[in-house]
């Protein structure tokens, strides 16, 4: 594939994922609504708030990093879906994901994490600073599901590589790994809960608590970048889970209602639980979620 | 309690290398820049692009959950089933950063009426102020009390006021539609209005604030 | 026995008597004093250690030709070292007085139980 | 009470240990080893009649000269441990019975010459320097108990003290140089055994020895008896 | 020309001149002048036999006095032993005169005579082989004793004269009973006939020779009967307590050297198991003492005890025993009285009271040396001797396993009191302590005394084979260095690194081939350029400085150039040193430094013990060869060798010294010592391993528990890592966490494993660098390491806030750069190693380094800007160089993984034969999958440009606003230090997981100290100062040990 044309797939891909992005935020907006038994939004309603912040006319900078923060985090954002190969066999939609396998993806999660802390961090805001520190902390507790049900999957496929991994799980649904390995699958998915910001989890953006949190100082043609990000990246997380977990696709019109449903399961859970506290949240991931966690690999290990 | 203005008189501070640091509050830890009018404003006639932006501002509109007064109890409703404003793209956002819409739902004693202006300040422009209830018109019934603020616009250019001594949430909706139509029309230009006649703003602002220990624009 | 084993049991006995004054008395002098009779005891016993049995001093005179010394002389070594234990023990106790003497002059008493002492 | 106990136990065990020794000993019934060499060959070698003392100043003279010097330290130990203050305040002494001063000023004279004779004739008859020496102080000691207030002129006596051990030292010098070793008395002619001037240099060495065990016991002896009734010099600083 | 110098003079000049002396004795000035002619004639006569002997021309001298053959006269004999031991008694005699002369000079003529007639005595104790004769100059030798100790003239010295008169009264009679029955038995008193003598045999006889052997013990003070000795030291005059525990002791010591053959060592156990339980409990008891004076005596008697235990094994040593003696004796001898020689000078006796050594620091080099010999460092004669008494101990046929053991533990001991007593003359205040009482014509004595046992030093090291000389140039250019102290600081360091790089020059060709060598040498030697090279920044002379990081810096080069495991244990114990000296450099660091020495000590002992078995195994071999497939008790020598290099990577368990020692220390120290110090561990985990192997059954559970070992100082390091308030702690307990990551790739003992080790030590080289560098440079700028006192750094300090950015980026393995490639080989590691369960916890405590990088980058550089840091400016440019020459590498390395990834792959292949990593380019490919290094640069960097240039263009007008322009719900922040939020950054964290860094493991090594000194309170409380009691301790001991022998085998 010449370089030009990889780059046109990934502009595609881009435009793609972005746009399912803003709605799927649209719609669980809507169903947050719905549940309050309220109207609720219109589901273009994120394009347009995207479109006001991006023409909002003046901007307060507090310095470089601070400057550089979003482009750091949408960059993870970007650099996350086009590293992921999104459609099985072809070769244009698997973007750049031949320069790195399944451990690539799992570390760059930290490279947005890290630019944004330090971008809010300059800022001075201290809200911020502390929003950033719960962020941490939950991370690395959030982390031990994630890393114990891929863990198993990779021993599982005896493979690092994401396509190979799909590749393994095309023929039927009961090949899924969600079946074969359903301990994993189950890890997984509570692991989804904690890296998707949802409400049990989103003590770090809590509104009116510490002013939502590390995006506190960031307005404008900043949050809209955020925003974007906001748009991109949970989408591609989804998708990372869908083509481990339940046999990715081998078309877009496949994997978009995957990655819809798998959406919803944190939508919903986030509807009707109520939000952790740091250390509650990090106490309730090292309960259930390590023991599956463990159980899967030793099970995976053994039988 | 030490009094504010403390914090802002210059100060010497014994440095780390041993040598002496002279801090001066209002220049070293505020940015003492003045707004400037926007390229919009001063554009004759709205491009096809300024439209397009003006109807999104319009259709998405954050306000500043700030709540001064009797009237925040009305903006309540609006987040509930029988009013929800969310439906005409409506927000409320925590911090004045990222919020458009500043509703002074009330009377304004000087203490509050410092900390809305700073809000107003620190709200990136285009932005409106929409003030709510007859003491935000002409002081209401507190027009004779000593501290508090008769006329709004003296201090914050204001886009829209709603009438009622507290308005119910049905007139905040009317009125708020009545904004979405001025933006949409362009005709949102608080902010560089402002900025225009920023010096009278201020004097009206400091005649009635006698101390200002703040910088002219707190950004 | 002989008087050979005699003196040998003597010269025990004079030293486990002269142990026991050393390890029970408080009184420092009373202490050198035993320590004297063990050295005596010691004396003893070199001297023991050289008796044979119906035999005489080691001095060649007319009586006693220098050809048959052998078999009529008793062991002349033990006599020659008991001389030199002796004066040992001579200076030994003489430096035990003097060193009496100044541990009245310093702590103003002779008793070895409340010397002033360095603890472990 | 525990403490008596435990002496007794241990004496106990020391008896023991002495009566195991005991067990072992028997009288030999003839000299074996060396002292069967020095009764056949003293004679011959060293011309001396007293084979003890021929063993003492010749075949284990170090063994001497170590005794000499324990001597010579005891006596300079004594010196300046018990320097007493320069001022001698007069004690009043009960004047000691007639019959006393009569008989030491006799005596006196007649024990010198038998501490003379003993250690002069060492090589010959029984008994030798350290006799001899110890019969001279206890000339000394009549004359003290005698006559408290006497002052002996303890200069006389280091002065002899130290020449005669150094006179010895240089006997054994030559024995070194001229004889076959250190300290070996064939300098001089062994002579005929039982002779005066016989034995090579065993009877001069024995002299020297006999004037410096006097001397020194004296000399202890004096220190002793000015000590008394006198505070110790209180030395000026020294460590703790 | 020998014979001139006839041993028998000692005798003849040393009575003349006693006798003499009292002939003049109102003229001190010409007796003094005798007495120092006397002793030096001594000397001369000692040192020419001594000469003779070192140079192999002479011969033993036999002579005979009083002209007869020996078993009817008495015989001196001067053989090398002897020559030896009457140099080392001559010269201290010598020495301690001349120290003694004012004292001496006061007393008078007699009391030099007495002096002069104790060195006579020891020296003929020595020579003479007659026991009567040793009988008569051992009480010649106690009487001279008490005579001087009369010479301080104090209470106590009063007392211990006449309990040790009694004493010594008493073993004169045990002596004097078993001479005669020895004489009854075998009818002669010469040693040498003696030993012929068969029929010593019989039941007489050999109680008669328990007597005599154990008159000696009792004259060598044994454990419980040395109450009477302890207090001879305690009260004596420094010089004589010198004189006496290097001379009279050795006598003593030579005499039952002599008299053991008597009864054909049938006692030789007796001695060992005497001195043995001598050594132990009077180390343990020096525990607890407070007495300079009292603490110098049990070590002393702990070193004869030592000494014993060589005596009485000495067919096990066979021909290395007088070798090993002679080392011990040596440097025992001379450090002890350079001890002594300066407690006198100290006024006040407790040991708090030698910081007063400060105000004159020749005294403070000399104490060191003293301490260092006597533990047993390089160079001196006594880390060869215990080298070889443990390796023989341990190598013989049936090895004394435990016996070694105890030795090992009893200077393990004796490092504890010594150094805490060193540390706290090094940094207690000396202020309000009493003036020293050091005339030039004291300091005579301990310095000649040092000169010597550096002369003795550098020639026992010729004798020793297996050490090539080659070792020796290092020590020999720091010692220039530290000559030339007194040189401003940019000179010296000039020095140093032209000394580091000529010797890298030199070594290159020697190691270009090696790759596994090649790297550490450049993490050792070029980290030390880099680090010197930062040492621009200090003014002043920085005394002491240059010559330790030298030392440290020769140990390492040693390490590497080992040829030998003795030359290998040599360049451990030298970086022991000099890495000691420049931690204990930081103000508050004296006890941090004192647990990093005692651990550091702790681990090279039981890396020594790992070796002798394997020198056993290898019968005597001593090449690094013998390292593999050891035959003797493999497992034990594998992981006692493994616990040694384990402190020194400071894994969990023998973790605590490293946050208090590199928490205290400056700014470059802490970056040699972390960045370079530790890797020296990694370097020795690595020899072991590689010379383990993973085939035999044992491996299995000793590489499983290293593995859990890494991994939980990794997971423990970094949680206690976020705790930390000061930024240098919070480095420190990083460092744990990363070195946990490289024991855990090595214990894994696979090539992606080893890949890991190697990867990280370079690239934790480098970024650590850059972190020690830019902390280290704020701390020193700011005075404080703490974090909260720093913050908004950004505005003052953008290039190092870049630097450190990049050091945490790479840290914590975020993709673009090259710490990413290290956690990618841990994924594959994993899995294909199926080392699951260690790997879940290495993956998750590399999260959790998150949170303590992001907490140091943020409290320190981002954030409020306090008030007293608005004038901070950059740190110094020699800190920025070697930050920014690290940058660039780390920056290379992560475009070009393949750079340092692929040589070392191709290396490991060598040990581990499966070809794991294919490189082609940048891109890597294993069984399980693949990353490619330049691709991701490339995409992440693409982005970030695309999306930087598309945000500029969109910008409209930015309005750039200072520190308290914020949301701050409408009112104005009063001061910086108040919203800056950075103290107890992770509480909600340790409300989680506090539980994981509670100091466990300190409490531990408490209750360890604790239990010591309890025994220690417990042993010392028999000496009850009674003299009586003292006695009745003799006597008991004399029936025990007889009831004991008789009844044990006979």
């Amino acid at each position: 594939m010449s370089w030009t044309l990889r780059i046109l797939y990934a502009l595609l891909t881009l435009f793609i994922v972005m746009n399912v992005g803003l709605l799927l935020n649209g719609v669980t907006r809507k169903i947050y609504a719905r549940v309050n038994r309220r109207v609720g939004i219109r589901f273009y309603q994120p394009y347009i708030d995207l479109v006001k912040n991006y023409s909002l006319t003046n901007l307060v900078t507090h310095g470089v990093m601070f400057y550089l923060g979003p482009i750091f985090r949408l960059t993870s954002g970007v650099g996350l879906i086009l590293f992921i190969p999104l459609i099985y066999g072809s070769q244009g939609f698997s973007n750049f994901s031949f320069s790195g396998d399944a451990v690539l993806i799992l570390y760059f999660l930290f490279f947005g994490t890290l630019g944004m802390a330090l971008g809010s961090g300059e800022s001075g805001q201290p809200h911020s600073a502390i929003g950033v520190a719960r962020g941490l902390a939950q991370v690395t507790a959030a982390e031990i599901p994630l890393v114990l049900s891929f863990l198993s999957v990779f021993i599982q496929y005896q493979s690092l590589s994401i396509t190979e991994i799909v590749g393994a799980q095309q023929s039927g649904i009961l090949q899924w790994t969600f079946f074969t390995n359903p301990l994993a699958g189950v890890t997984a998915l509570l692991a989804f809960l904690g890296s998707m910001m949802r409400s049990p989890f989103d003590v770090v953006l809590a509104p009116q608590e510490i002013p939502i949190g590390p995006p506190t100082e960031y307005h404008g043609a900043f949050l809209g970048v955020l925003q974007t990000n906001r748009a991109i990246f949970p989408v591609a997380k989804t998708i990372l889970y869908v083509n481990l977990f339940f046999g990715g696709a081998a078309s877009w019109p496949a994997l978009i209602p995957k990655a819809f449903l798998l959406y919803m399961w944190s939508v919903v859970v986030g509807t009707v639980f109520p939000r952790y506290r740091v250390d509650q949240s990090i106490r309730w991931f090292l309960k259930v979620p390590l023991a599956l966690g463990l159980l899967s690999i030793v099970c995976i290990h053994f039988c | 309690m030490r009094s504010n203005d403390d914090f802002l008189s210059k100060k010497i501070v014994p440095g780390v290398e041993g040598d002496e640091i002279e801090v001066d509050p209002i220049r070293d830890y505020y940015c003492d820049a003045v707004p400037q009018v926007s390229r919009e404003y001063k554009r004759a006639y709205p491009s096809i692009i300024d439209r397009f932006k003006n109807w999104a501002r319009s259709e998405s509109i954050w306000i500043l959950a700030y709540g001064s007064g009797c009237g925040a109890i009305e903006m309540r409703p609006l987040m509930t089933p029988k009013y929800d404003a969310y439906q005409y793209g409506i927000q409320w956002r925590p911090t004045p950063r990222q919020a458009n819409l500043l509703m002074v739902s009330g009377y304004l004693s000087l203490k509050t009426l410092r900390i809305v202006i700073r809000a107003y300040e620190q709200m990136p422009s285009p932005k409106y102020v929409m003030g709510l209830g007859s003491c935000t018109i002409n002081g209401g019934m507190y027009y004779d009390s000593y501290n508090t603020i008769n006329r709004l616009d003296y201090y914050l250019p204001v886009d829209v006021y709603v009438a009622g001594c507290m308005p119910r949430p049905e007139s905040l909706l009317d009125g708020l539609e009545l904004l979405k139509k001025l933006i949409r029309e362009g005709k949102g230009h608080g902010a560089d209005i402002y900025a225009e006649k920023f010096e009278w703003y201020k004097a009206n602002q400091k005649k009635i604030l006698k101390s200002w220990n703040m910088p002219d624009y707190s950004w | 026995m002989n008087i050979g084993s005699i003196a040998m049991g003597a010269g025990f006995l004079l030293v486990l008597i002269g142990l026991w004054g050393i390890l029970t008395r408080t009184h420092i002098i009373q202490i050198i004093v035993s320590f004297s009779v063990v050295d005596t005891g010691v004396h003893l016993i070199m001297v023991a250690a050289g008796y044979m049995h119906q035999r005489t001093a080691p001095i060649i005179s007319e009586g006693l030709a220098a050809s048959d010394a052998p078999s009529l002389v008793v062991d002349p070594l033990p006599q020659a070292l008991v001389l030199t234990a002796i004066v040992i023990g001579l200076g030994v106790t003489a430096l035990m007085l003097a060193f009496a003497l100044r541990i009245h002059e310093k702590n103003d008493t002779l008793e070895i139980k409340n010397i002033e002492r360095l603890r472990w | 009470m525990i403490r008596t106990f435990g002496i007794i136990l241990t004496l106990i065990g020391v008896a023991f240990l002495f009566f195991s020794l005991f067990l072992e000993y028997e009288t030999p019934l003839e000299l074996s080893g060396s002292a069967s060499y020095y009764a056949a060959s003293t004679a011959e070698d060293t011309g001396s009649a007293n084979l003890v003392s021929a063993i003492v100043v010749t075949y284990r003279g170090l063994d001497t000269l170590g005794e000499v010097t324990i001597l010579f330290l005891t006596s300079s130990i004594m010196s300046y441990m018990l320097k007493t203050k320069k001022a001698r305040n007069q004690r009043t002494f009960r004047e000691s019975s007639e019959l006393l001063r009569t008989a030491s000023a006799l005596l006196v004279p007649f024990i010198i010459l038998l501490g003379v004779f003993i250690f002069v004739h060492g090589h010959l008859s029984p008994g030798g320097g350290f006799q001899g020496g110890a019969v001279l102080a206890s000339a000394l000691v009549l004359l003290l108990v005698a006559d408290p207030l006497y002052t002996v002129q303890s200069r006389i006596l280091s002065v002899i003290e130290s020449s005669s051990g150094f006179l010895y030292v240089l006997l054994g010098l030559s024995g070194l140089l001229f004889g076959a070793g250190f300290l070996d008395s064939r300098v001089l002619p062994t002579g005929r055994v039982g002779e005066l001037f016989s034995a090579g240099l065993i009877p001069l060495i024995y002299i020297l020895i006999g004037l410096k065990v006097g001397t020194e016991l004296s000399n202890l002896l004096s220190v002793f008896h000015s000590v008394q009734g006198q505070d110790l010099m209180e030395d000026e600083g020294g460590a703790r | 020309m020998v014979a001139m110098f006839n041993p028998i003079y000692f005798v003849v000049a040393g009575l003349a001149a006693a006798f003499l002396l009292t002939l003049f004795h109102n003229r001190e000035r010409l007796s003094y002048f005798i007495m120092i002619i006397a002793l030096s004639l001594m000397m001369l006569i000692s040192l020419a036999h001594l000469a003779s002997f070192l140079a192999g021309t002479g011969e033993i001298v036999q002579v005979f006095t009083a002209g007869f053959a020996p078993p009817f006269s008495i015989n001196f004999q001067m053989g090398p032993p002897e020559a030896l031991l009457t140099a080392i008694v001559s010269l201290v005699g010598l020495l301690s005169g001349i120290y003694l002369s004012e004292q001496l000079r006061k007393t008078g003529a007699y009391a030099q005579a007495v002096y002069i007639v104790l060195v006579m005595g020891m020296n003929a104790m020595i020579l003479t082989r007659d026991l009567f004769n040793l009988f008569v100059f051992l009480e010649i030798v106690s009487i001279a004793t008490v005579g001087i100790l009369f010479l301080s003239r104090s209470r106590t010295s009063v007392n211990t004269g006449f309990t040790y008169m009694v004493a010594s009264g008493l073993i004169s009679v045990v002596l004097l009973i078993g001479i005669v029955f020895a004489y009854m038995n075998a009818g002669s008193l010469n040693i040498d006939t003696l030993s012929e003598s068969l029929v010593m045999a019989g039941r007489g006889g050999s109680i008669a020779v328990l007597l005599i052997t154990l008159a000696f013990l009792l004259e060598l003070k044994p454990f419980p009967a040395n109450g009477w000795g302890i207090d001879l030291y305690t009260s004596a005059p420094g010089a004589l307590s010198a004189l006496i525990s290097a001379g009279g002791m050795s006598a003593t010591y030579y005499a039952l050297a002599k008299v053991l053959p008597v009864g054909q060592w049938s006692h030789d156990s007796l001695v060992a198991a005497v001195g043995g339980i001598t050594f132990i409990a009077s180390q343990i008891i020096a525990l607890k003492q407070d007495d300079s004076r009292r603490l110098l005596g049990y070590s002393s008697i702990g070193q004869i005890g030592l000494l014993l235990v060589v005596l009485g094994f000495s067919e096990a040593l066979g021909d290395r025993r007088d070798f090993i003696a002679a080392g011990l004796l040596i440097t025992h001898a001379l450090s002890k009285s350079i001890l002594f020689y300066i407690s006198d000078m100290v006024q006040d006796d407790s040991l708090r009271g030698w910081a007063a050594l400060r105000r004159k620091p020749v005294l403070l080099v000399l104490f060191g040396v003293a301490a260092f010999a006597l533990i047993g460092f390089p160079p001196f004669p006594s880390f060869f001797a215990k080298w070889d008494l443990i390796l023989l101990l341990n190598g013989g046929t049936e090895g004394y396993y435990l016996l070694s053991a105890m030795v090992l533990a009893g200077s393990l001991i004796e490092a504890v009191y010594l150094f805490r007593w060193f540390s706290y003359a090094l940094k207690l205040p000396h202020e309000d302590l009493p003036e020293l009482a050091s005339p030039t014509s004291r300091l005579i004595a301990p310095v000649t005394a040092a000169l010597v046992l550096a002369g003795a030093s550098w020639y026992v090291s010729t004798l020793v084979s297996g050490f090539s000389q080659s070792f020796l140039i290092p020590v020999a250019f720091i010692l220039l260095v530290a000559v030339i102290d007194r040189l401003p600081a940019w000179s010296k360091n000039v020095i140093s690194i032209a000394g580091v790089s000529l010797y890298i020059a030199d070594l290159y060709p020697r190691i270009a081939g090696d790759l596994m060598t090649m790297i550490f040498a450049g993490i050792f030697l070029v980290g030390a350029v880099l680090t010197l090279l930062s040492g621009f920044y200090y003014k002043g002379r920085r005394a002491g400085f240059y010559p330790m990081a030298l030392t440290m810096f020769a140990g390492l080069a040693a390490l590497i150039e080992a040829a030998t495991i003795l030359e290998f244990f040599w360049g451990w114990e030298l970086m022991a040193i000099g890495s000691y000296f420049l931690l204990i450099r930081g103000k508050k660091s004296m006890p941090h430094g004192l647990s990093y020495l005692l651990f550091s000590i702790g681990g090279s002992y039981s890396i020594l013990y790992g070796f002798s078995l394997a020198a056993a195994g290898a019968g005597g071999v001593i090449a690094m060869s013998s390292l593999v497939g050891i035959s003797v008790m493999p497992a034990l020598a594998y992981s006692l060798m493994l616990l040694g290099f384990l402190t020194k990577t400071a894994s969990i368990g023998v973790h605590i010294w490293l946050p208090g020692a590199h928490g205290e220390a400056v700014a470059d120290i802490h970056f040699m010592a972390s960045a370079i110090l530790l890797k020296a561990g990694v370097f020795g985990l690595i020899t072991v391993l590689l010379a383990m192997g993973s085939e035999a059954g044992y491996t299995r559970w000793i590489l499983l528990a290293l593995g859990w070992i890494g991994v939980l100082s990794a997971l423990l390091g970094n949680i206690s890592a976020a705790f930390q308030e000061s930024a240098k702690r919070l480095l420190a307990w990083s460092s744990i966490g990363q070195l946990g990551y490289i024991v855990w790739g090595l214990a894994s003992m696979s090539h992606l494993g080893w890949l890991i080790a190697l990867g990280y030590s370079v690239t934790h080289f480098l970024y650590k660098g850059i972190l020690f560098l830019a902390i280290g440079g704020i701390a020193l700028k700011i005075g404080t390491p703490y974090m909260y006192k720093m913050g908004g750094l950004i505005k003052r300090m953008p290039y190092s806030f870049f630097a450190v950015l990049i050091a945490i980026i790479t840290l914590s393995g975020v993709p673009p750069l090259v710490g990413f490639s290290a956690k990618w080989i841990t994924y594959n590691l994993i899995i294909s190693e199926q080392l699951y369960y260690q790997g879940f916890v290495i993956l998750i405590a590399g999260i959790i380094a998150f949170l303590y990088l992001f907490r140091m980058i943020y409290t320190v550089f981002l954030g409020q800007l306090k008030d007293n840091l608005r004038s901070v400016g950059e740190i110094s440019i020699w800190f920025r160089i070697p930050m920014y020459l690290l940058l660039i590498v780390i920056l290379v390395l992560s475009f070009l993984p393949n750079t340092l990834l692929r040589p070392i792959g191709d290396m490991l292949s060598g040990i581990f034969p499966e070809e794991a990593i294919v490189w082609t380019g940048s891109r890597g490919v294993t069984s399980l999958g693949y990353f490619d290094g330049a691709m991701i640069m490339y995409v992440i960097v693409g982005i970030f440009v695309i999306l930087t240039i598309l945000f500029l263009l969109l910008r409209k007008q930015t309005q750039k606003v200072k520190q308290f322009n914020i949301f701050y719900s409408g009112e104005a922040p009063s001061r910086p230090e108040l919203s800056h939020f950075s103290y107890n950054f992770f509480a909600h964290y340790r409300k989680a997981v506090g539980a994981l860094a509670l100091p466990l493991v300190t409490g531990f090594w408490d209750r360890v100290t604790e239990i010591i000194h309890a025994v220690s309170d417990f042993i010392r409380r028999i000496y009850t100062g009674n003299g009586q009691t003292y006695l009745f301790h003799i006597v008991l001991y004399v029936v025990v040990v007889f009831l004991v022998q008789s009844g044990g085998y006979r």
